[in-house]
């Protein structure tokens, strides 16, 4: 059984190797500082008894006031999984650092959040928007989408609960 | 042919129409005569922003989009969902309905790599007779989840707390049918193909993943096991009660294509064992514990994963004690899977990188989502 | 009118001044090339012609020359093109207006 | 060979050939010079398209090709379109003369409209020097098997024709692939044939077929490893599935194929079984002794005896196509010239030596039998020995994978787990 | 040779040659230059045929066709799209001048010249005749050709190795 790691037990992890990268800790999460992460992330992977290479899930999160970036890492001999999240704060340019140079496996899961999130990642290879084309309007993926200009898409209004369309004209009976 | 003179890099678009990207999925390759020396994915042509809808569905709705992630496999993509949710709101599973959903899994498992191995074999040139074979032995389990769920490729069969029906009478035997058949097929596609000289010279050194390579590109499934590492969820983290099984974890040599689809072949052996004692031992009793339909799990999160047939199928969701998942977010293994494509096919011919594509055995509609 | 001696002669002087036009007046290095190989097949003609028409104690004569103008052709053809992409991959051309070599 | 029942007589409508014969020679007599050719010409044309074009499409395009493939691949085939599904070739012309033959903007026009022609005349003009039966070939000339190997060089212009002309970099990878295969394959083809060339002192077809009825063996037997050397030159040269790199589907679309479409992509493919036909009653000729089948021809009609050896060879070519994957270009570049050219000319040494002991014993009928023998078992060492002698190991690759029980991280190989 | 066929076949295979010639002339694009140039071999088969030389002919055929020509399109298909024109050169005039003086001395030798000649095709012009002259009379310049051709084959796969590949060897 793969022991998941509390926040605590995170964190202790990642103070031990790199003192002062933890911000806080929750009951399943670790919250690391943005500055901190690749450094922290890098000694993780390569400390033998942290042992964290293999970077699962990399996902956005939209918190309306922050985004979060969470990392879901785990080890094959050891048999954990830690949980990471980092912090942006500010809707207009999130930025979190990149991790891609030390997990090559990040850098699809880093676009992704990038083209759904608009979340930029430092010092990524090269980010585009992977799954949407280049120029959409708007971060679909964001809460506030339907609200972007350009945002809203022909037939989205139904699902969001707002009637968008024009009220159908009144046929004169003669 | 090549490197004799110095001639022009052209880019080749293999796809988005091409018959073996699987999908609408598309490879820019520079190539250099027939040596591929880039390589660039380009992909979203089946983009549906599954992520966005879920969050406005309750937890019950979500698990038919889950169908149609991974077309191949719903069955495992309804699991993976379902033990999500039942993570997030902590909801015990009757061990009836465990063992269906294993024995779903299962063989959603079999139908699957039935499907990998027709595809890849169709893909180093075997003019459509692998793939003939495979899809009629493929048919044999459609045909069990029709008769169990009503659907032969979206199933939408497990429901949060279980499985959304009973199983059937018919349902045994037709199980006890495939364990008979499928056997023999495996050692026909064995000797068909695992023996055949031409599809080793085909597949053997053709996209070579390093263990440290394969680890560092988060690929999962049968990709890493591909590469000798001992990884599988089902043992490693088991869910649904796989502790109770025998089974073991076949891995390769050398992490060639070859060796991904010897992997392949013999988990659908161990497929077949688990099934088996999973059938044997069917428990009586519920196969559903009773779930609210708006369903309103505390705040939290969780991360869910399985061991789908292309790998780690994770499901992370947040609930802000909504109806509806504040994220919902997939872990497609097919979609972290291609992160090593550009370092597999960069160096190999054209063909070769058809070749690396069908070992990945991607499913489109999971890439994109 | 029956074709003689006069009317493949004919063809053959033809063939073999097209071929030498062509290999003289080309700038491609290929567009040469197979000048030369017109001109080689004209003689082949015209040895055949004689072989056929003439009066000849040994007449197999003919056909022994041409078989060895097959095999020069073929050694030729083989590498005067690798001579091409070799070149070509030299100096990025194959234009014989522009292999002064020797002269620069 | 005396006849037991058939009589020379044009009425025997067992052999055709004394038909035709009996009728040109009429017409010679009564007819201004020179009509007599335009007429033979006619018959030819008539009796091939007869006897082959059309069969050749209904029996095999359907149920030579399609049926036993399905078969294979355990589905049924065409069975909808008249009886048995006989009619599909048929249904599948009408619906491609029906569609719309696209060409590209930027195609060559000319060269693309021409290259399907060329591409049909050779498969015609094959059959010319093909003795269906004793008197049944078209043009016997004494240099057939040259012809033979003259004409079938062709094709390879056409496609490459068509794969330069739709300005398609796919149809570029097909055209590019197959000058290449053309190149290579070429030579140990011939080399495999200059075997038989030596074994019976002839390069009439004719020829050989009369020698094999009178040495009562088949070329094939005496030269086994030649027949191979053929069987899988003329595969690449005819691009049929297992080295079909020049329109392989899975990797260049349709190679030189991919801007054609209706009728002029029909003409590619359904002289893609004229080809493949053609090559196999050539082996049916060279060494399977044609229309002979150890006397049994005085029986059955020649030419009935010639098309089952046909089809029986055909039948290899889609057995092939049904099971094996192909090859990638450099593997089969290296294949020609590391495997088939050594091969083709160890064969020819092989043969070369026991002709001269043979023309020393003056020909010995006997002899040919211990000739027979001696060269199926060199023939086996030659492949086994030049293969190890290449480095080929199969033992060494493991077909199964490393079952472990315990999850866990990277096992190298060798370690017990 | 007498009769109506061979006199119509020798005047459309004079006409398919010559035009075909001049197409290799006057084609711009060096690969319809090729293409026209396989026709006028084709065209000078059928010549060889028709003053019975069929092996020669068909010699012709596989060599011509088969190999060579497939050779200069292989060749043309590894230049670059910028070397496919068939352009001519600004010593073009005087070639062509030359050439059309050449043509008319010899026709003018062609036809003026009283050859003596045999009408039927003289005995003896088979292939096995071809094979023993070969080698019998000629055994000495079939030897020197087959070592010309071994050279030819060395010759041009030095010629177009890689310089990598040049490297590769200096090292062993």
């Amino acid at each position: 059984m793969t022991r998941e790691l509390t926040g605590s037990e995170a964190a202790a992890l990642a103070e031990a190797l790199v003192p002062g990268s933890v911000d806080r800790t929750t009951e399943t999460a670790c919250y690391l500082k943005p500055d901190r992460l690749v450094e922290t992330l890098r000694a993780l992977r390569d400390d033998p008894d942290a042992n964290l290479v293999h970077l699962t899930n990399l996902c956005g999160v939209d918190y309306w006031d922050h985004f979060e970036v969470v990392y879901h890492i785990q080890s094959f001999e050891k048999n954990h999984l830690a949980c990471f999240k980092v912090e942006a704060w500010g809707r207009e340019n999130p930025e979190v650092p990149s991790v891609t140079p030390v997990f090559h496996g990040a850098w699809m899961q880093e676009c992704e959040a990038y083209d759904l999130f608009g979340i930029r990642f430092a010092g990524h290879p090269n980010l585009y928007r992977i799954l949407l084309w280049e120029g959409y309007p708007g971060w679909p993926l964001r809460k506030d989408f339907l609200a972007m200009p350009g945002g809203l898409q022909p037939g989205l209004g139904e699902f969001a609960g707002v009637a968008r369309r024009q009220e159908p004209p009144v046929k004169v009976i003669e | 042919m090549t490197g004799i003179i110095k001639s022009e890099p052209f880019v080749i678009n293999i796809g988005p129409q091409h018959p073996s990207t699987h999908g609408v999925f598309r490879i820019k390759a520079t190539v250099d005569g027939e040596k591929v020396i880039d390589a660039e994915m380009v992909m979203g042509y089946l983009h549906r922003s599954m992520e966005k809808l879920a969050e406005e569905r309750t937890y019950t709705q979500n698990i038919p989009f889950t169908d149609r992630t991974d077309y191949l496999s719903s069955m495992s993509n309804n699991l993976g969902y379902c033990l999500a949710v039942e993570k997030l709101a902590g909801i015990e599973v009757p061990p009836r309905g465990n063992a269906i959903r294993v024995i779903m899994a299962e063989l959603q498992r079999l139908a699957s790599h039935c499907m990998a191995i027709g595809a890849f074999a169709n893909d180093t040139g075997a003019w459509q007779t692998p793939v003939m074979w495979a899809f009629r032995e493929r048919e044999k389990i459609l045909d069990i989840f029709e008769v169990t769920s009503g659907a032969r490729l979206t199933c939408n069969y497990m429901r949060i707390g279980g499985v959304a029906f009973d199983l059937r009478p018919e349902f045994e035997p037709m199980v006890r049918r495939v364990l008979r058949e499928f056997p023999p097929f495996i050692d026909e596609m064995e000797g068909l193909l695992s023996g055949n000289e031409i599809f080793i010279a085909r597949t053997r050194g053709v996209g070579v993943l390093t263990p440290e390579m394969a680890t560092n590109a988060s690929l999962s499934g049968p990709m890493l096991r591909g590469s000798g590492i001992a990884w599988d969820i089902r043992k490693a983290d088991p869910y649904c009660g796989y502790e109770q099984y025998d089974f073991d974890i076949p891995i390769g040599y050398n992490g060639d294509s070859y060796d991904r689809f010897i992997v392949r072949l013999e988990e659908m052996r161990q497929s077949l064992k688990i099934i088996q004692q999973a059938l044997d031992g069917l428990p009586g009793g519920p196969f559903r514990t009773e779930v609210p339909l708006a369903l309103r799990p505390p705040k939290g999160e969780a991360y869910a994963r399985i061991e789908s047939p292309r790998g780690e199928l994770g499901y992370y969701l947040v609930s802000d004690e909504g109806p509806s998942p504040y994220r919902f977010h997939i872990r497609p293994p097919s979609f972290i899977n291609l992160s090593a494509l550009k370092e597999m096919t960069v160096g190999g011919t054209v063909a070769d990188a058809i070749v690396v594509l069908g070992s990945i055995d991607i499913v489109v509609g999971e890439i994109d989502r | 009118m029956t074709p003689g001696i006069e009317h493949f002669l004919t063809v053959g002087a033809l063939l073999f001044c097209l071929g030498l036009a062509i290999s003289l007046s080309k700038r491609n290095a290929i567009g040469v090339l197979m000048g030369v190989e017109l001109m080689l097949n004209a003689v082949n003609l015209t040895l055949i012609t004689f072989s056929r028409f003439a009066v000849s104690p040994n007449p197999i004569a003919g056909h022994t020359f041409v078989v060895f103008i097959l095999t020069v052709a073929a050694a030729e053809a083989a590498v005067a093109l690798a001579l091409a992409v070799a070149v070509y991959r030299n100096r990025e051309t194959i234009d014989v207006d522009r292999l002064n070599l020797l002269r620069s | 060979m005396t006849p037991f029942l058939v009589s020379d007589k044009w009425y025997d409508i067992r052999d055709l050939g004394n038909l035709s014969r009996e009728i040109l020679e009429a017409a010679d007599r009564i007819l201004p010079f020179g009509v007599v050719y335009v007429l033979a010409a006619l018959i030819g044309f008539v009796a091939s398209f007869l006897l082959f074009v059309l069969p050749s499409q209904l029996i095999v395009g359907v149920y030579g090709e399609r049926r036993i493939i399905g078969r294979m691949q355990s589905r049924l085939g065409p069975n909808r379109v008249g009886p048995f599904g006989l009619l599909q070739p048929i249904a599948d012309a009408i619906k491609l003369i029906q569609k719309e033959a696209l060409t590209p903007t930027r195609a060559d026009r000319a060269v693309m409209y021409i290259a399907p022609i060329v591409f049909v005349m050779p498969a015609v003009l094959l059959w010319a020097v093909i003795p269906f039966g004793e008197n049944m070939v078209i043009a016997d000339i004494p240099v057939s098997l040259m012809y033979f190997l003259a004409v079938s060089s062709l094709p390879v212009i056409a496609t490459f024709m068509a794969g330069w002309s739709a300005n398609n970099k796919y149809s570029l990878f097909g055209a590019m692939r197959i000058v290449s295969m053309a190149i290579s394959y070429e030579s140990p083809l011939v080399l495999a044939l200059l075997g038989a060339v030596v074994m019976t002192g002839t390069i009439s077809l004719s020829g050989m077929v009369a020698w094999a009825d009178e040495f009562n063996i088949w070329m094939v037997f005496v030269q086994p490893l030649a027949l191979v050397i053929y069987f899988i030159c003329v595969s690449a040269e005819l691009n049929r599935t297992p080295v079909d790199i020049a329109e392989a589907e899975s990797e260049i679309v349709a190679g030189y194929l991919t801007e054609y479409s209706g009728m002029k992509w029909g003409l590619f493919y359904g002289m893609d079984i004229g080809y493949a036909l053609a090559a196999s009653g050539f082996a049916a000729t060279v060494f399977l002794g044609g229309w002979t089948f150890f006397g049994l021809e005085q029986w059955v009609p020649g030419w009935l005896i010639f098309i089952a050896k046909t089809h029986l060879f055909y039948f290899l070519f889609i057995w092939t196509r049904g099971t094996l994957p192909r090859l990638r270009a450099d593997q089969l570049m290296a294949f020609a010239w590391k495997f088939l050219l050594p091969l083709g000319v160890f064969n020819l040494l092989i043969v070369s030596t026991e002709r001269m002991l043979w023309s020393e014993q003056d020909y010995a009928k006997g002899l040919i039998y211990v000739f027979a023998l001696v060269n199926i078992v060199l023939s086996v060492a030659l492949v086994y020995a030049w293969a190890r002698f290449n480095g080929y190991r199969p033992e060494q690759t493991p077909t199964r994978p490393r079952l472990v029980k315990q999850a866990g991280g990277y096992i190298p190989v060798g370690e017990r787990s | 040779m007498e009769g109506f066929g061979p006199s119509f076949a020798f005047w459309v295979l004079a006409a398919l040659t010559l035009v075909a010639a001049g197409g290799v002339m006057v084609s711009r694009n060096l690969l319809h230059a090729v293409l026209f140039l396989i026709l006028t071999f084709i065209g000078v088969a059928g010549f060889f045929v028709l003053l019975s030389a069929d092996f020669i002919a068909m010699a012709q055929v596989i060599i011509y066709v088969g190999a060579i020509a497939v050779l200069v399109l292989f060749a043309v298909l590894l230049t670059p799209r910028s070397g496919r024109d068939n352009g001519e050169t600004r010593w073009a005039l005087p070639g062509i001048l030359l050439a059309v003086c050449l043509a008319a001395i010899f026709l003018f030798v062609v036809h003026d010249t009283a050859w003596n000649t045999v009408d039927e095709a003289p005995a003896g012009l088979d292939a096995r005749a071809l094979g023993t002259a070969l080698l019998t009379t000629w055994v000495v310049p079939f030897e020197i050709a087959s070592v010309l051709l071994t050279a030819a084959l060395v010759g041009a796969i030095m010629l177009t190795r890689s310089p990598e590949e040049e490297a590769e060897d200096a090292l062993v």
